[in-house]
């Protein structure tokens, strides 16, 4: 059947909900492959079913053929427009919750295209985001209603030295805890840098 | 998403890319030609009129409208009158992932082709019917994973979505709440990580 | 809505403090509040009660309802009716929660209360339970919901709008397997014959 | 207890028709719900947002002249924290549905435009929409580039769903409200009395939601 390999690119990613596979840079070959010949098919049989004024005729033998040809290439390219589609959708919300770095191996599974598509988003975002107020706003943090002034973490990696806003320099041990305004530290709550203790 | 949205399907839409990958009986109105191989049991280069094949509902969709539709589809036997007896006696002890993973979505496509509106009518008497089965199911905190196994994917999104609430309710209920967390994004990465870091040791 | 946000709404009400200091009208962005005299009782917004409360700075005066005959009435009342009662407060579960779990010592009978706005909450919430099943039942497309607080009608989201949405939807739905009248315009092979949003 | 910490806010001009700084307050968390819960982006109330930010740097650079020993700053850092929640998420959720629903904003807003009305975007926003569009236009091209004419950009187009359930409190009474109740024929007309909460479909209550009659909760 046409189009199972475009498919089983979504297959692909509706397995994998809330994480980002590594791109299938060759199964998306292959799709391109079936498109492009499915094309070239198409073109040659639509000039045969049209008539002089380029309308289709519906008598023509090859009608039913186009019929088929024209529907596989447009289920070919719902699936890659949607793969990459979706794929674009995780990136924007990890833009949002690792920031404007990602990490190496999340990195490792984008492709040139992807990876410039997020400097771009993020490019956009940073420039809204100074855009407000009189000196810019980081909407990335304040995520959730706030509760108190001060809350205890606890560190789970061994992040090494972090200054505050006040200046004061903090170092960040695995497992140190550290009792801190929240503002300071939501960002690295979101990073799974700091565990909020409750 | 931060604000509300249901399940409305558009483009992109993996689930209703899947949905529309269900297959469902189709008789070729005419004879189509180089389409052969898409009967699996011929080796014949053409398609001929009158061959009765099961196609996925995408291509059923495109080739069944128009003022010269080259199939005419059928409705699978799930929406038939036995099936729908099924439903009628008692929808609430249907395994309906086995019916179809994508029950509603299938029959919404396919009513049209019933000009009595039975299917019409079994969507929604089944969807109503087993509400109240996807609400219990949703607001009980250690939900039976075998119930959720007959729930067809739109159910299963709506339970999944009134399960998390309701565990954020009762969690709320419970304790002071507001704990900040790491974004579900960086959870799942760690997570892998720590799969990739176990496969590593075992090499 | 999640409860923390629920939350976050409610506590903007105002409530009156006996505070154990003396300062000035503070001028808050919202608005101006205080003068503090130790002993003289004040109001001041929810949020702030609780923030000072933890300091000690204050002991919370419980609003009239948080009384053990009044509530036992609502309750009863409750009981009785097959409607929902309208409630003493529009934030009652989240009053009751933030000044039981900050002020116990502030508040006579304090378990009892703590009991009887539980069961209160209990039989709301199996009335809603009921509610939301005969809605579905009749496929009605409105309801009024007057007397619900916002923590209530949050607990019905999304389960039962998004239910509703799906209604809506299997009841409006024409998809294209017997759109005769929509022609597809082979050559070009462009314009989708489905609509995803129907 | 320290009582000399005096804090004032900005000097605004105060005429008669002019809102005061807890009405506006006021008008941004009635703006947060209404964003929550309607399925499309609705008006922006950049004016407001940007008189709000001002106020709280203003009262940031007066705090950081108090000494963290007076207690007092703890309340005014709890209330900046509150308000800078409801703003910064306020703004997320716009960015939300423009990221999502950015072709047809677009159009919309262009439509408007046309048509001399007030836009939703800010100029900002509009901006920052544009690229984003740019941005997955050019992304798609990459990727179909060996084969461009296939693509079908009508079908692309995601609309939010604009008949999905919402809750309101009405402001005032109005009469004759048609529910679309998903039947063609025989719709339901209610009446809503000032202060009650019904359970609707948004596209029944979408133009009086525009209007100010009555707010999502």
């Amino acid at each position: 059947m046409f189009a199972e390999k475009a498919c089983n690119l979504i297959k692909e990613l509706s397995r994998n909900e809330g994480v980002l596979p590594p791109y299938n840079m060759d199964l998306v070959k292959e799709v391109c492959t079936e498109i492009k010949l499915l094309d070239e098919q198409n073109k040659s049989d639509g000039a045969a079913v049209a008539n002089e004024s380029g309308i289709a005729n519906y008598s023509n033998e090859l009608y039913p053929t186009l019929r088929v040809g024209v529907a596989a290439v447009k289920r070919n390219v719902r699936c890659l427009m949607a793969y990459h589609y979706n794929r674009l959708r995780t990136l924007r919300t990890m833009r949002w919750e690792f920031g404007s770095v990602l990490p190496p191996d999340v990195k490792a599974n984008l492709n040139s295209n992807e990876i410039e598509w997020f400097s771009k988003y993020s490019r956009s975002l940073t420039k809204y985001m100074m855009s407000l107020g009189d000196e810019g706003l980081n909407l990335g943090v304040n995520l959730r209603p706030p509760k108190s002034l001060y809350i205890e973490v606890r560190c789970l990696v061994d992040y090494g030295k972090y200054e505050l806003s006040d200046g004061t320099v903090l170092l960040l041990k695995k497992d140190s805890r550290h009792f801190l305004p929240r503002s300071e530290c939501e960002e690295l709550i979101t990073q799974g840098v700091f565990q909020h203790i409750v | 998403m931060s604000y509300n949205s249901s399940y409305s399907p558009n483009y992109y839409s993996m689930d209703d890319i899947l949905a529309t990958q269900e297959r469902i009986p189709c008789k070729f109105l005419q004879k189509v030609p180089r389409m052969g191989r898409l009967n699996p049991s011929t080796e014949e280069n053409d398609l001929k009129e009158g061959t009765d094949l099961e196609l996925p509902l995408w291509l059923a969709i495109d080739c069944s409208m128009g003022r010269q539709p080259v199939v005419a589809p059928e409705l699978p036997k799930i929406f038939k009158e036995n099936y729908r007896e099924i439903l009628k006696a008692d929808a609430n002890a249907v395994d309906l992932h086995k019916f179809s993973l994508y029950f509603y979505e299938l029959g919404s496509y396919v009513k049209g082709f019933d000009h009595r509106q039975e299917v019409h009518n079994i969507l929604l008497h089944t969807f109503i019917t087993r509400f109240r089965l996807i609400m219990d199911l949703a607001n009980n905190s250690e939900s039976d994973p075998s119930i959720q196994q007959k729930l067809d994917m739109l159910e299963r999104r709506i339970y999944a979505a009134g399960h998390a609430a309701a565990s954020k309710l009762n969690k709320w209920l419970l304790e002071s709440g507001a704990q900040l967390e790491a974004a579900v994004l960086v959870t799942n990465h760690k997570k892998r990580k720590r799969v990739d870091d176990d496969l590593i040791g075992w090499n | 809505m999640d409860p923390d946000e629920v939350e976050f709404w409610a506590e903007k009400t105002p409530i009156q403090i006996i505070p154990s200091f003396n300062s000035q009208t503070m001028f808050l962005i919202g608005g101006d509040i205080g003068p503090f005299r130790a002993s003289i009782p004040t109001r001041v917004p929810l949020w702030m009660a609780i923030h000072l409360k933890k300091q000690q700075q204050c002991k919370i005066i419980p609003p009239d309802w948080l009384d053990v005959e009044i509530l036992t009435n609502v309750k009863e009342q409750e009981k009785d009716n097959k409607s929902f009662v309208k409630m003493p407060s529009e934030h009652y579960m989240v009053e009751a929660k933030l000044i039981l779990g900050n002020a116990a010592d502030d508040i006579p009978r304090v378990d009892e209360i703590r009991t009887i706005i539980k069961d209160i909450w209990d039989i709301r919430m199996s009335k809603l339970r009921s509610s939301m099943d005969l809605m579905i039942k009749n496929s009605s497309m409105y309801a009024a919901v007057d007397n619900l607080t916002l923590m209530e009608m949050n607990s019905i989201r999304p389960i039962l709008p998004n239910a509703l949405d799906q209604i809506y939807r299997m009841k409006t739905i024409k998809r294209g397997l017997t759109g005769r009248t929509q022609g597809t315009s082979i050559l070009s092979h462009s314009k989708s014959t489905v609509s995803f949003n129907s | 207890m320290d009582d000399t910490l005096e804090i004032d806010n900005l000097a605004v001009s105060e005429s008669e028709d002019e809102l005061s700084l807890e009405q506006m307050i006021e008008v941004i968390e009635e703006a947060w719900l209404n964003e929550k819960f309607a399925p499309e982006i609705l008006p922006h109330k950049t004016e407001i947002v940007e008189l709000l930010l001002g106020q709280i740097t203003h009262m940031e650079e007066q705090l950081q002249q108090v000494s963290s020993t007076d207690f007092k700053k703890g309340i005014h850092q709890m209330e900046l924290d509150r308000l800078k929640y409801l703003v910064t998420s306020y703004l997320r959720m716009r960015l939300e549905k423009i990221e999502t629903f950015f072709t047809l904003i677009l159009k919309q807003e262009q439509q408007r435009t046309e048509k001399n009305e007030e836009p939703y975007l800010n100029p900002n926003e509009f901006e920052f929409a544009q690229e984003y569009e740019q941005s997955i236009k050019d992304h798609f091209e990459s990727i179909m580039s060996f084969c461009p004419n296939v693509m079908d950009t009508e079908a692309q187009i995601i609309s939010p769903n604009v008949n999905s359930m919402i809750i309101l409190k009405s402001k005032k009474n109005i009469e004759g409200i048609t529910v679309d109740d998903g039947n063609a024929e025989n719709n339901d007309l209610i009446d809503l009395t000032s202060g009650s909460q019904i359970l609707i479909n948004y596209n029944s209550i979408a133009s009086l939601l525009k209007n100010g009659d009555v707010h999502l909760i």
